[in-house]
């Protein structure tokens, strides 16, 4: 069956991010003398090319049959190395990783101790390796469309993207109207363009697309199937010309799913100090949005004397469990003030901030323009608001004045952060989601997988993974639109390999693993009696191969001489 | 250095995280004190961050904070600005440099158990012919009387009065006598940490002693130390007006009689602010036959501070203009109330002063919860 | 290339132009990647760790380097340079200058024997660690460099310069794959692509226009960048933070170095110096655990998703934020004096450094106009190349099959500017689809 | 005293979804824990065989730490409440059997959580310390 081993190992230094804290001469020095073991060398870097190219000359000229590399996280570089491996004429399922960075020099200052655990880990995976079998890559076609979760700007414009290159897409929108938060805006930042110029365009473009399906008052009730041919039940409204659909349960085939939940406005309440509910003159952003539309600044009939913005009201707030900046309120802020100099020109407007963030395209040049409008920017983040007479005082310490001030104002304008949703956790459970601490949900690597997430098939667009303003929401929505687009061009996805496998000879015919299986992958073979497993069904989980009574079902990768072989050497 | 100042507030058992603070300026623009004082906080963990605290010595603001800790309870960052302030009066308790009147207070407890220059003798003597029993015959309730209700005649009253109550309600109660000693609330907050130390080490084991399941005391400061920083073991703490709430609900504490008069309520800081106990007090006087419950704006999380915390009761303030107090009272006439109902005896004790030197003596009178429920008996 | 698709140019291979080579090149579509360097990777292969994560920049970019350099619907033009396009939308035609590396692509192992041997070794100065080091004249600009294959710098070779190089070749003589060939020209291809994607990043601010920090007249004044060569493991001293080979004893950074400036002619905010400043301290208090590290900040603007958490860790690493922008570094003594108003002390300051660290302005790359006369671009007032609307069309250029990616639309962070460089591919994607005559 | 210096083995098998990549987090985060877990990697919680966690005990190991998914987040739907009710009957048959069942540790532990996995190797390793090690070693058995 297995060949007789013949390994290669690579311990990489990682610049000096595994080599300052482990020995990495003498681990390589150690792995040389294991069984089975053919060479060991070390190199700056093994992700690059020349670290590549010593695997791929090594195995070419030594014959190896195994490598192992020590260096990162399998889940950052496996795909890396089983490609160098597989150009060096190694089977790449008979490549094996010890992770030394994450798991031992990152999290380990001892360098003997680290230099200690790092060649355990090494001997491991060369154990490991030496037990792997040869797999074969796998593929499986695509289901052509996209389901979009979220009819929100993020939603919509990644439908669109969809739909442009040719495939359907399918909107859940929970609400009974498409556009989102967006809808509630009166003019944008910064060019205080009114909303109600391009967002019914937006709609209408996306209502009137051949390939997109809109359904309204919908949920997503279930999904089954992997990347490439998901089933999502919808129940909802479908959204046809000639209006809006019984509600009722659609199945739809997609290929992909992109997640456009959006965020939650942050409720002012729970900052009891503002009084927001208790004061008329108190008010959120998102209401100071509607009185700009309409024009109506009065309180009490009357024209403020004094409107004072407040910001980071939910953000920035470790006590609220809100650590993050909303990254929108600054703008916000800064729009909501200029138009309030410019519809009361006698009327003093001040805003109340801790840092002034107007990072965007124009963001700076916008912040100066309010100034430039009469806009009073002072720095000292509110502490309480209380009433005097008809007006309410805000309480407030002006940090470059270094005195404690009460401000009389008409009207206090608490600019309020957004939060992850948590009527999405029924979304999170069926589509296996992780949230991240602040809540949003997690994308699989902050830097360059900004819009996948740990399900494949499965990608984040707008606010639901992080707060975002318009432009940055829509650059993202765009590139889950790309990501999503990949394997429906394609036409094909691969498939994990290593699946579960039966030994006809010791299986029973049981049906333990019938039962246990949560993806209906065995089957019994009614000729033989005998447990059959569908490959294109198996996820690999392994929840079979324990409860298999004579251990005639196993995991490919997984076995358990492969796991045991890890155990012996790790505990000696 | 910023790291020494950190380090001395952990041994000091002190939560201050000095280094996550963005100086935003919340605490200091909710500091009851800082538009009247210099005090100003933000600016003292500033110049700790940068290291450009001046000699303390000449700081006599530092004696204003009141301990409400309204900048605790706002910081977004969680830096616990107060403790800075409590940091730096153990380093000025430690050189000795404290304002002589609290350096009195502190002595009077180290040597008699209370701050008012009492002989420990007479801690129960307001108690005679009450038929209250000695918690060393075994309670349910081991009631804290503490120092002001033990010794202060106004506050005398208020003891009387939850006595009175207690009885009514059924309550198997006792208290320490003479065996009662300061909680130290007030000294670990004026930064004497020493001397807060010895307070533990020999109240705890005395108050644990009691074998009482529930300890009830009269002051939220008394509250706020035992049940925050003695570590109490098998014992539950609650301020009264928790307890009253308790035997109203239970359907013990039951009226007679009523109060018809209206009334407002000023939340303590150690009650409320910090112990977010809000409800209770609310519920106690609404049960209370007669009383029209009237609220002022400023309240709850809101509430104004009464300057008489954190070690103020012993010292005047560098304040020159209009004490808070004043401010309050004025607050609570305009509700048109007539009884201004406190629940901790340093409030009792600010207010009260207020309203004699505010001349609003015929239109207001501050009472404690306690006498009012007494008074509807 | 393997696929017979509508084809798609993306100009710049730094992180934005990889990203979206590679998701139209995996979607199945030809991608000709052309960078005018002689390697791929850009700006981030300069950097040592990115912020917040703290992943070495190297660790996840290289991967992405080496697949763009294998993938089969990729053709990898390095140190070439668009020099002229032709038609519409659906139909580009564009022809592409390759520069001559006076060394054959295909014979070099990039064992960099020549560079050893090479008469200026050690001489010239090495552009790739912003000038902190030496290299020779012919080079690989950095270790991982993708594709490996060294290049003659034309204008530091003796040969080329002098047209005589001593009696032999020294390279010539040394490279064992006799891969170096002097008599290279320059060759231009012409292609035909269906949609350009333009990404080509940003330049940093000369802080020489900033007399007044006195860069480049102090040498323990550094730019930001240098500080990245500085720190990086692959830089000139191996990761350690070492200026005159002494380690500092106290840091100093200094923000909004141009930004936010319209006296430099940079009204806008650089969006990125906030948070690698950040990283910058803290990689100064990882590396040398007693310096005493002083930011000066005027808004800082923690914005992304665990920055402001990134923030406070550093912050509660002992480093030291004071709000004011100094006014001048000055030398007194052994050390340098940076002066600055702190506006919360309400006090002028000076506080001593023996390294002052500039985070410079994020600026148009220098031949931002001739690109954009090159490509029919129109230009926002601050520079950078405009998008079709600031707010819905955030990677549409204003022509049509035309698409922005990355820093050359104005400055952004690493995940944001992959973000709108797969943005900019679904674009392409949709003009590509249509060009396979499904429109 | 020999127990001062004992360090413990510990042999943890960690999802792939979760707890692997909480591990992970940790190391990015460069949040310190002691070097006594050894890892390795399952696809989830629920595939880890009682015989492996025997056979770890058996042969030296002084603790073995399960990691999986938070309850209902398993990425195969419900491994993770397999993996609860087998941890539950192996430690049932190891008290039955006079072996000590609190070496074994059954954690859910996320992808974000870090700074719990570090908390949870932390706190295992001075459980272990304090415990002394494991009596229940082949050497000794046989």
């Amino acid at each position: 069956m297995a060949s007789r081993p013949r390994i290669g190992v690579y311990i990489c230094h990682c610049g000096t991010n595994i080599a300052a804290t482990v020995d990495v001469e003498a681990v390589t020095e150690f792995a040389k003398n294991l069984p089975g073991v053919v060479i060991a060398r070390h190199y700056t870097y093994m992700c690059s090319e020349p670290g590549q190219a010593l695997i791929k000359e090594d195995a070419r000229k030594l014959g190896l049959n195994r490598v192992v590399v020590a260096s990162c996280s399998p889940r950052m570089h496996e795909p890396t190395f089983r490609a160098a491996s597989q150009e060096g004429g190694v089977n790449p399922y008979q490549f094996e990783m010890a992770n030394i960075r994450e798991q031992c020099s990152w999290v380990h200052h001892d360098r003997d101790e680290a230099t200690a655990k790092a060649k355990a880990l090494v001997v491991a995976a060369v154990a490991k390796a030496a037990r792997l079998e040869p797999l074969e890559d796998r593929e499986v076609g695509v289901t052509p469309g996209a389901v979009v979760i979220g009819g929100g700007v993020a939603g919509m414009v990644a439908a669109l993207d969809v739909a442009e290159a040719g495939f359907p897409a399918y909107i859940v929108e929970k609400s009974d109207h498409l556009g989102g938060h967006v809808a509630d805006l009166n003019r944008t930042f910064p060019d205080l363009e009114p909303v109600a110029e391009w967002l019914p365009g937006l709609i209408e473009r996306v209502q009137s697309h051949p390939n997109i399906t809109v359904f309204l008052n919908a949920q997503v009730a279930r999904v089954e199937g992997y990347v490439g041919n998901f089933e999502v039940t919808v129940s909802g409204s479908k959204v046809s010309g000639s209006g809006l659909g019984e509600p009722g349960t659609h199945s739809l085939q997609v290929g992909a799913i992109i997640v456009a939940t959006g965020y939650k406005v942050f409720d002012p309440h729970r900052k009891p100090e503002f009084g927001y509910g208790l004061y008329p003159q108190v008010i959120t952003t998102l209401e100071m949005e509607r009185r700009l539309a309409e024009g109506d600044l009065a309180v009490d009939g009357k024209e403020p004397e004094h409107v004072v913005f407040i910001k980071c009201v939910g953000s920035r707030d470790k006590q609220l469990g809100n650590p993050y900046c909303s990254r929108v309120c600054c703008m916000i802020s800064a729009k909501q003030a200029q138009l309030v100099r410019q519809a009361l020109p006698d009327t003093r407007v001040t805003v109340f901030y801790i840092d002034v963030r107007t990072f965007g395209k124009r963001g700076e040049e916008f912040y100066d323009e309010a100034r430039r409008s009469g806009v009073r920017y002072r720095r000292g983040n509110v502490s309480e608001i209380y009433r005097r007479g008809d007006r309410v005082v805000v309480r407030v310490e002006d940090t470059f004045l270094r005195r404690t001030l009460e401000v009389e104002a008409d009207l206090v304008v608490l600019a309020v952060g957004m939060e992850a949703r948590q009527d999405t956790d029924e979304i999170a459970t069926l589509l296996k989601l992780p949230r991240s601490a602040d809540g949003f949900f997690l994308e699989a690597h902050p830097k360059l997988r900004p819009v996948d997430t740990a399900m494949d098939g499965v990608f984040l667009a707008g606010c639901c993974q992080g707060p975002k303003d318009i432009p940055d929401t829509i650059a993202q929505a765009r590139a889950a639109a790309a990501s999503a687009l990949i394997p429906l061009l394609r036409g094909t996805v691969p498939v994990i390999s290593e699946t579960a496998v039966v030994d006809p000879e010791l299986c029973a015919g049981c049906g333990m693993c019938v039962e246990v299986c949560p993806f209906g992958a065995p089957a019994l073979d009614p000729l033989w009696g005998v447990s059959r497993v569908n490959a294109v069904l198996c996820k690999g989980c392994g929840a079979c191969a324990v409860t298999c009574p004579s251990k005639a079902i196993q995991v490919r990768h997984f076995r358990p001489d492969q796991i045991l072989a890890q155990v012996d050497v790790l505990v000696e | 250095m910023q790291a020494d100042i950190q380090e001395l507030a952990k041994e000091l058992g002190l939560g201050l995280d000095l280094l996550g603070c963005i100086q935003c300026g919340k605490c200091t623009g909710g500091c009851p004190v800082s538009i009247t004082t210099a005090l100003n906080v933000r600016f003292l963990v500033y110049e700790a961050l940068v290291d450009a605290l001046p000699d303390l010595g000449g700081m006599e603001e530092l004696w204003d904070c009141t301990c409400c800790f309204t900048c605790v309870e706002r910081c977004p960052k969680d830096v616990r600005p107060a403790e800075l302030i409590i940091s730096l009066r153990s380093q000025l308790v430690e050189s000795g440099k404290i304002p002589g009147t609290i350096g009195d207070a502190l002595m009077s407890i180290f040597r008699q158990g209370n701050p008012l220059g009492f002989a420990r003798e007479d801690r129960a003597a307001w108690a005679e012919g009450l038929g209250i029993k000695s918690a060393r015959e075994g309670c349910e309730v081991l009631w804290f009387v503490g120092c002001v209700p033990s010794y202060d005649m106004r506050s005398q009253a208020v003891a009387k009065a939850a006595a009175k109550v207690f009885q009514a309600a059924g309550v198997d109660f006792g208290i320490l006598g003479t065996e009662e000693t300061c909680c130290g609330n007030e000294v670990r907050r004026v930064g004497e940490m020493g001397l807060f130390e010895m307070l533990v080490e020999e109240g705890k084991p005395l108050l644990e002693s009691v074998g009482a399941p529930t300890m009830v005391t009269t002051s939220p400061h008394c509250f706020n130390t035992f049940k925050h920083e003695y570590n109490l073991e098998g014992m539950e703490v609650l301020h009264y007006t928790q307890f009253l709430a308790r035997l109203i609900e239970e359907g013990k504490l039951t009226f007679s009689g009523k109060v018809e008069r209206v009334v407002t309520y000023h939340d303590p800081c150690f009650l409320g602010k910090q112990n977010h106990v809000f409800d209770e007090p609310r519920a106690v006087l609404q049960a209370i036959p007669g009383v029209k419950f009237v609220e002022m704006d400023r309240i709850r999380e809101r509430s104004l501070c009464c300057e008489g915390g954190g070690g103020r009761m012993w010292f005047e303030g560098t304040n020159t203009e209009e004490r808070l107090a004043f401010q309050r009272v004025h607050e609570a006439a305009e509700t048109g109330a007539e009884v201004l109902a406190v629940a901790c005896p340093f409030c009792m004790s600010m207010l009260e002063d207020a309203v004699k030197v505010q001349g609003l003596e015929d239109r207001l009178k501050v009472m404690d919860i306690l006498e009012l429920v007494a008074e509807a008996m | 290339m393997a696929s017979a698709k509508p084809a798609a140019l993306v100009i710049g291979a730094g992180i934005a132009g990889i990203q979206a080579a590679l998701d139209l090149a995996d979607a199945g579509f030809p991608v000709y990647l052309v960078e005018r360097e002689p390697s791929v990777g850009g700006r981030m292969s300069q950097l040592d760790k990115t912020f917040p994560t703290l992943d070495c920049s190297s660790c996840i970019l290289t991967p992405k380097m080496v697949d763009v350099g294998q993938h089969p619907n990729i053709e990898l033009m390095t140190y070439s340079e668009v020099v002229a396009v032709e038609g519409e939308v659906g139909s580009f035609h564009v022809t592409i200058k390759k520069k001559p590396r006076y060394v054959e692509e295909d014979l070099c192992k990039g064992c960099g024997a020549c560079a050893e041997a090479c008469r200026m070794h050690g001489r010239v100065i090495d552009t790739f660690n912003q000038g902190l080091g030496k290299r020779a004249a012919i080079y690989v600009p950095f270790p991982q460099a993708v594709p490996l294959v060294y290049t003659i710098d034309p204008n530091a070779c003796i040969y080329l310069t002098r047209g005589v190089c001593g009696k032999t070749f020294k390279c010539k003589d040394a490279c064992p794959a006799d891969a170096i060939n002097f008599d290279q020209k320059e060759q231009f291809v012409e292609v035909d692509v269906a949609a350009i994607i333009v990404a080509t990043g940003f330049d940093l601010i000369d802080p020489r226009t900033k007399p007044e920090f006195g860069y480049g007249v102090y040498p323990n004044v550094l730019t930001g960048l240098e500080f990245e060569r500085l720190s990086s493991a692959s830089g000139p001293t191996a990761g350690k933070i070492l200026l005159n080979g002494k380690e500092p004893k106290d840091v100093v950074f200094i923000h909004c170095v141009g930004s936010r400036d319209p006296h430099t002619g940079v009204p806008y905010c650089s969006r990125i110096c906030c948070m690698y400043t950040a990283k910058h301290a803290h990689l100064v208090r990882d590396k040398l655990p007693d310096a005493r590290i002083t930011v000066f900040y005027i808004d800082m603007r923690a914005f992304g998703k665990g920055y402001e958490e990134f923030y406070d860790r550093v912050k509660h690493e002992g480093v030291i934020y004071r709000r004011g922008e100094p006014s001048e570094v000055f030398k007194r003594g052994d050390k340098l004096v940076v002066r600055a108003d702190d506006t919360l002390l309400r006090r002028t300051v000076e506080v001593e450094a023996d390294l002052v660290v500039l985070a410079t302005a994020v600026v148009p790359r220098a031949d931002t106009e001739a690109v954009a006369r090159l490509l029919g671009l129109e230009r926002t007032p601050d520079g950078f190349f405009k998008e079709a609307h600031p707010k819905h069309c955030p990677v549409e250029s204003t022509r049509p099959g035309v698409f922005l990616a990355g820093c050359c639309q104005g400055p952004k962070d690493i995940p944001d500017t992959v973000a709108q460089g797969k943005a900019a591919a679904a674009a392409a994607m949709g003009v590509l689809h249509q060009a396979m005559g499904n429109g | 005293m020999e127990t001062t210096e004992f360090e413990p083995k510990i042999v943890a098998f960690l999802c792939n979804w979760c707890t692997y990549t909480g591990a992970d987090l940790a190391g990015t985060s460069r949040i310190q824990y002691p070097p006594n877990v050894r890892i390795i990697r399952l696809m989830c919680s629920g595939s880890v065989d009682p015989t492996y966690v025997l056979k770890a005990l058996l042969d030296g190991a002084d603790g073995v730490l399960i990691g999986g998914c938070h309850p209902g987040d398993c990425h195969y739907q419900s491994g993770n409440y397999k993996a609860r009710r087998r941890i539950i009957a192996l430690k049932e048959i190891l008290k039955q059997a006079g072996m000590e069942e609190d070496r074994v540790w059954l954690r859910w532990i996320s992808a974000s959580e870090g700074q719990r996995f570090a908390d949870t190797v932390r706190k295992m390793t001075e459980f272990l310390k304090e415990k002394g090690p494991n009596p229940m070693k082949r050497e000794w058995a046989v």
